[in-house]
């Protein structure tokens, strides 16, 4: 068989290609380095800010102007109750809709309509879901600025993001294991209820909670729904005026008393540890829940 | 934190806190006041605190907005309500009271390293705010000063405090169109302090916590350069950028909600001494007394 | 071509028939065509199951095994753009008549599927699923069923101290043992097998070899298999298929001794496939 | 039936006698699959109510503003009383501008940290790092502004001292850094889904890593790469807290990116926050920028299906 | 027992050896182990491969003989967690040697997988790629490489007018023999098969084994199936895999008609696998 191919050559520039793949996989790195750095920098920069206004006292005071006595008390619970709205809502809304795409919807114009609409909703800014939650739900349906109205709009805001995150979730459950509950006579929704369901809830979960983590520290659609930066009482009941945290610290950081800039980096502080809490319980459920097949 | 300020204000109230009251207060409006009623409401937390009360930052006329609309128990304004406001506020049918809470003073400042410009008359403000479709040089105000291209730095065309420095200064020309306009005074400090050949003006606060960072200018309305100071802004000789903030209250809510007529007589009484503790400059003493009158005269 | 075989296969039907005269039907096929979209898959099958018998179900890759064995119990819907065409009577009735409802027919007809494929959930749950969708909820009934399943899938032994645990944790030949539990645990009256097997290493296939032995007693049993030497060790009649169609069908010892068609016999010998 | 075994209950015997019982009572499940598609309408119904929510007002805007000066005038300059001019050319630019740095922050970074964590890292540290990189997306942008003002803009006026304070520069980089974790974890996922025999099929030829990642892998990947990188800049395009600390507020049609910006979304916070009177032209403004917005994303996205339809990979 | 049969399996090596003293090994492997983390997967594996024939490993399901023919590329590599124990020489060099370039081999040795894996771009450049990587830039020498490697993989007829089209548009067959001359375009020494038709329609079998008949002119050719009549129909030697070690290995003629040990006899006439 005659050669075409020189062996001698290919030995020759062997290693200049060894080396070649060595120094982009070292820029590949430090690429990769480079977020971790911007993170480190960043954490860094908050903690020597902000490290000294976090006591307990942070914790247990309402806003103050004074910057030793401020405190995100109602902050903080506010952003908690913004999530006892968001959660259910978004997830209830989110994976019904996925669980329709999925298992449900035939293929045809409507259903790719639908999906084609999602995928669009995931890109619209969040500031035009603002312009909506004010329309909507503050004016038209007349919530005010309540925790329902600013509840409402986010979960919209983060629907797409479940809808997607379950419709994964839901898709990577194997066929096999509806083939096997179709074949002992089960009907569609025992199947999805009990057989889908829980193979796909770590997917659902982590999708939900980064979902979750973007809804709270959303800062634009909350400015224009106008709601309170003041507030010294806490909800008690989802109709109730609130505040959140990135409002209170967007209120800090526009104040003219140089600490309130520090008291300003304990709140995102707070802010951080909580969001790096929600992600690390995504992660650990994504690595311990997600089943092998 | 220490708790013990929260005992000491609490004198400053009056003998009607025996009844425990309870029900919501709704304030919004403007960023300048907000620092005030902000310390107003936490002091009277303190005193009823089953009071709910929570304080917005929409801005003066956003907050008039919201009280046209009734939404708002008390709407906080850095200028005096507008003529097209309160025609809307009689259409509504919404009776109110203006009171005025503190003074603050509209602060021009430069760059510190600016080290030419030290005061300004009126005439010369005008000159550097007013649009004049080109870009300006420092040349262009006064002859000897540098040929570098200025950059200006002010609150949000909607702001009172902008309201305000229309009102006095720009007299209703456009404002220089390569403005950097933000309803975040912070971030007109930063800008200010961080560009040679800026300047700038907002609330007499934000000038007075970063005296390091900046550099502020005297102003002559014909009588010599005043500095804005405590003083000059509080006895009027710093003009005509001194000015009054207000808040304005629903008549209707005061004589049928006792928390707030509770919470409003609270504000007047502490307006001053807040004002003060956030960087502003209290009214005299009579004008407050003026304020209780025109309050009492509500609940009646 | 086509014609004769036709001819001399159904006159050898009804020479087993005869043989089998004591046995039931559970299934009688009459000129079943199945289309996926343009792909004709099943050719005119015509094919009578007996109770109580493992039927094999033989032939090359892509002969339409599974395709015919997912068509007894109506899962083949599951695939879009399928067609058919003819008739399956189980036990007198056409399954194929939209009027015959898929969970009623699949109550019946249990299935064990190529690849183990157990719920993620306990080896209890497992077992118990299928009793509690179709509504038994009385936890001692629960309790007797998943033991007497286990028993008669013969994996009792294995599992009785950790039925609380995973089914994961099960080694292959377990699971797919488990399955077969799973579908003991609704008495079906058939169990169709596709390739149950082929995922398992030796030991695990011969248990489950045994045990598809010990059940044909109470169930009727249809296997899909790509080992010929599977077939003639487990089953009592064979069919052969070859692009769509069945070539031959007899009892298993004839067919594998004295196969009639020259495609059978290059078949079983290995000369393709 | 013909089962040998004695036994004192029939499962299958059981089986009937619920079912039959079920028969009677009214069969709740045939409502599910309608209450589902209601779910799912929802989503359509979201997107119908941020259209009527821009158009209304946005038509009122365009009785005022002629459609045609709010496209092809070069001035934005809405607050002055007497000569307001609505040319949205420079918010768009302003906008263009920082997308547009952002997507040569995150585009490179983004997709060799994909690359990193698909063919390179270990399974270890990929598992590692994915979640860190994402906490990075979840940062409240507001935090974001505070560092580009604060942190990168100082940085970059030492390496250019023509860098104004509100530049389009600094919140460009941020916005990049922001989303370089939404290209890097979704570029991430494209790959590591091309299948591993086509990896081995390269390796298996004496490919070095380099070369299967980059001849076989990325090309294989191109449709979801794509995909993200759209996704991620229409984020760019919509994000409003930093630009709004950090780039300023003067629109300018320039294509400096030293000089002060204003972003479509930084407008609609500006007059959000201030005080637009309700009904006044500047307040149907936002609208008007809020649906140029939204249009904007909206081909974006489109453009971004367009891409995964055409080059659907098939493996 | 193992000793006996090691014994005897030495014996046997050196007969063939003896009988095919013209030719010389491609491949030494001596005491071979591996594990994937605690799972041993080859047991002593010693195993001589000769030049210029078709060597066929056979043996049942998990047996090792993926693991084993991976290893001769050191492809095994990819997977996390394996260790390895004893030395595999290809042409008088220890290839397990770290100081080895996995690259260099690799240009050497090639592959063919299971499932047919062209790359999602034309075929042209399906074949093109190899070459390419290994620095043939020239557009001439390309084409003339990819029209020898297309002939010699006997699917240049069938795509010589559609080079451009994307190979998935080919059918199974096809691509696995696009697969084949793709292994082809880089002339490597040595062609490593898993299960080459596995995946493959009859005909599709029948040509692939056809190919590799004509390939061992000029290539040496290891092959792991797992049909036992095609490692009769192709090999000229066969080694039966067992447990992860090698039970037997003899020239195909005598291991099918007088296998030596009882567990080869077993399985090559279907008594398990
Ligand atoms: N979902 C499908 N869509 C289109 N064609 C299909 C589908 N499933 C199977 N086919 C085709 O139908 C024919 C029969 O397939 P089937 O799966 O029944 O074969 P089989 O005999 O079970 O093969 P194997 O032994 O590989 O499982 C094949 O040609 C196959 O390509
Ligand atoms: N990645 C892996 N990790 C752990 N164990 C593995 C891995 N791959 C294979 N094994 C185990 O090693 C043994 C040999 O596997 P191998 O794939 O070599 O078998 P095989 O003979 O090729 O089987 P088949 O015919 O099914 O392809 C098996 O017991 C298998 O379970
Ligand atoms: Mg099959
Ligand atoms: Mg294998
Ligand atoms: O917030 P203002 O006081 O500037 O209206």
């Amino acid at each position: 068989m005659q050669k075409l191919v020189d062996k001698e050559i290919i030995a020759k520039q062997m290693s200049s290609r060894i080396i070649r793949n060595q120094m982009f996989k070292g820029l590949f790195f430090l690429s990769t380095l480079f977020g971790l750095l911007v993170l480190g920098v960043l954490f860094y920069r908050i903690i020597t800010q902000g490290i000294g206004y976090i006591d307990l006292d942070f914790f247990q005071n309402f806003a103050s102007r004074r910057p030793e006595n401020a405190g995100i008390k109602a902050a903080f619970i506010g952003t908690i109750w913004l999530m006892v709205v968001v959660a259910p809502v978004s997830l209830i809304l989110g994976v019904g809709t996925a669980i329709y795409l999925e298992e449900y919807a035939k293929k045809n114009k409507f259903t790719s309509f639908i999906k084609l609409n999602i995928s669009n909703l995931a890109g619209v800014p969040s500031i035009v879901f603002g312009l909506l939650g004010l329309t909507i739900f503050v004016r038209a349906l007349a919530l005010e600025r309540s925790v329902l109205a600013a509840g409402l709009t986010m979960s919209l805001l983060v629907l797409p993001v479940i809808i997607v995150a379950s419709q994964e979730a839901i898709r990577s459950v194997p066929k096999e294991l509806r083939e096997a509950s179709f074949a002992m006579g089960a009907t569609k929704w025992q199947t999805v209820l009990k057989v889908v369901l829980p193979a796909a809830i770590p997917g659902i979960l982590t999708g939900g909670i980064l979902a979750l983590s973007r809804a709270i520290g959303e800062t634009a659609p909350l400015i224009v729904i106008g709601i309170p930066m003041f507030v010294a009482f806490l909800p008690k009941t989802i109709m109730d005026t609130f505040t959140v945290l990135p409002m209170q610290i967007y209120n800090w950081t526009s104040r003219p008393q140089t600490e309130f800039q520090d008291v300003a980096a304990a709140g995102i502080l707070v802010m951080l540890v909580l969001l790096i809490l929600m992600n690390s319980i995504a992660v650990f459920i994504r690595n311990h829940f997600q089943k092998r097949y | 934190g220490s708790d013990t300020t929260k005992e000491e204000s609490t004198s400053g109230t009056t003998g009607d806190t025996s009844a425990k009251l309870s029900g919501e207060v709704i304030i919004d409006g403007s960023s300048t006041v907000y620092p005030i009623m902000e310390a107003v409401s936490e002091e009277y937390g303190a005193v009823q605190p089953d009071v709910r009360v929570s304080v917005g930052f929409s801005g003066t006329g956003g907050g008039f907005k919201k009280f046209i609309a009734g939404e708002t128990d008390l709407s906080n304004a850095s200028r005096p309500v507008k003529d097209e406001e309160k025609a809307e506020l009689d259409k509504n049918g919404i009776e109110y009271t203006e009171l005025p809470l503190a003074f603050d003073g509209i602060t021009v400042v430069v760059n510190p390293d600016n080290d030419f410009v030290d005061h300004l008359t009126v005439e010369e403000l005008k000159a550097l705010w007013v649009d004049n479709g080109k870009a300006k040089m420092w040349s262009d105000i006064r002859p000897e000063w540098p040929k570098e291209e200025i950059k200006f730095y002010s609150p949000g065309t909607d702001s009172g405090t902008y309201d305000y420095f229309n009102e006095v200064i720009l007299e209703d020309a456009p404002i220089v169109s390569n403005a950097t306009l933000s309803e975040d005074d912070n971030i007109l400090v930063q800008g200010v302090s961080g560009d040679k050949n800026a300047i700038g003006f907002f609330g007499y606060a934000y000038y007075a916590e970063n005296q390091d960072k900046l550099k502020d200018v005297s102003i002559d309305n014909g009588n010599g350069p005043v500095e804005p100071t405590h003083e000059t802004i509080g006895n009027g000789d710093y003009a005509p950028l001194s000015r009054t903030v207000f808040t304005y209250v629903s008549n209707k809510a005061v004589a049928e909600k006792e928390q707030v007529a509770d919470y409003t007589k609270f504000a007047i009484e502490n307006a001053g001494k807040m004002a003060e503790e956030v960087g502003y400059i209290s009214l005299p003493e009579e004008d407050y007394k003026k304020d209780l009158e025109k309050l009492a005269e509500l609940t009646k | 071509m086509n014609v004769t075989l036709l001819r001399s296969q159904s006159e050898q039907d009804e020479k087993t028939q005869m043989t089998h005269m004591e046995k039931e039907f559970v299934y009688k096929t009459t000129d079943l065509n199945l289309w996926y979209g343009s792909t004709h898959a099943l050719k005119n099958v015509n094919l009578d199951l007996y109770e109580n018998e493992v039927t094999a179900i033989i032939g090359p890759s892509g002969c339409g095994k599974s395709t015919y064995i997912k068509t007894l119990n109506r899962m083949i819907e599951m695939v879009p753009g399928v067609k058919t065409s003819g008739e399956i009577q189980y036990r007198g009735r056409n399954i194929l008549d939209k009027s015959y409802g898929v969970e009623d027919l699949r109550t019946q007809v249990g299935m064990v599927f190529q690849k183990p494929n157990p719920f993620p959930k306990s080896i209890y749950e497992n077992i118990a699923y299928g009793p509690k969708i179709h509504g038994i909820k009385n936890k001692k009934v629960l309790d007797e069923i998943v033991e007497k399943s286990l028993r008669g899938a013969a994996i009792w032994d294995e599992v009785k101290d950790r039925l609380k645990e995973n089914a994961y944790g099960l080694s292959g030949g377990q699971q797919q043992r488990l399955c077969i539990a799973r579908c003991l645990a609704i008495e079906p009256d058939v169990i169709l097998m596709d390739e149950p097997t082929s995922a398992l290493d030796p030991i695990s296939t011969l248990k489950v070899e045994e045990l598809i032995q010990e059940l044909k007693k109470d169930f009727s049993i249809i296997i899909v298999t790509h080992n010929m030497q599977q077939a003639a060790r487990i089953s009592d009649r064979t069919a052969f298929f070859l692009s769509g169609e069945v070539v031959e069908y007899r009892d298993t010892t004839t067919i594998f001794s004295n196969p009639t068609d020259k495609r059978t016999e290059d078949y079983i010998s290995g000369r393709f496939g | 039936m013909p089962r040998g075994n004695q036994k004192e209950y029939s499962v299958q015997q059981m089986i009937t006698e619920k079912r039959l019982k079920k028969k009677n009572h009214f069969n709740f499940e045939k409502l599910i699959p309608g209450l589902l598609l209601l779910t799912a309408v929802l989503s359509v119904l979201t997107t119908i109510g941020i259209v009527f929510t821009l158009i209304f007002e946005t038509f009122i805007f365009f009785d005022r503003v002629s459609i045609i000066e709010f496209f092809t005038n070069k001035k934005w300059y809405p607050f002055s009383a007497t000569d307001a001019s609505f040319g949205i050319m420079p918010l768009v630019v302003g906008t263009l501008k920082v997308t547009g740095i952002a997507a040569v922050v995150a585009v490179p970074i983004g997709l060799a940290t994909a690359i990193y964590l698909s063919e390179y890292a270990s399974e270890k540290a990929r598992r590692i790092i994915k979640p860190i990189l994402e906490v990075l997306a979840g940062i409240p942008t507001i935090v974001y502004g505070f560092f580009a003002l604060t942190f990168v803009t100082p940085i970059l006026k030492q390496l250019i001292p023509s860098l104004e304070t509100f530049n389009a520069l600094s919140p460009g980089i941020v916005v990049g850094i922001m989303i370089t974790p939404m290209v890097a974890s979704l570029s991430e996922d494209a790959m590591s889904s091309v299948p591993r025999s086509i990896r081995e099929g390269a390796f298996a030829l004496g490919a070095t890593k380099l070369e299967t990642t980059i001849k076989v892998i990325l090309p294989a990947a191109v449709s979801g790469i794509t995909a993200s990188v759209v996704l991620a800049l229409s984020r760019a395009i919509g994000e409003t807290m930093i630009v709004s600390v950090a780039g300023g507020s003067t629109p300018n049609a320039s294509f400096d990116v030293t000089s002060s910006i204003q972003t479509m979304t930084a407008y609609i916070v500006q007059v959000s926050t201030g005080d637009a009177g309700y009904q006044t032209t500047i307040y149907y403004s936002i609208y008007a920028v809020g649906m140029t917005l939204f249009l904007f994303t909206l081909f974006m996205n489109l453009f971004a299906q367009f891409i995964t339809r055409k080059f659907k990979e098939e493996y």
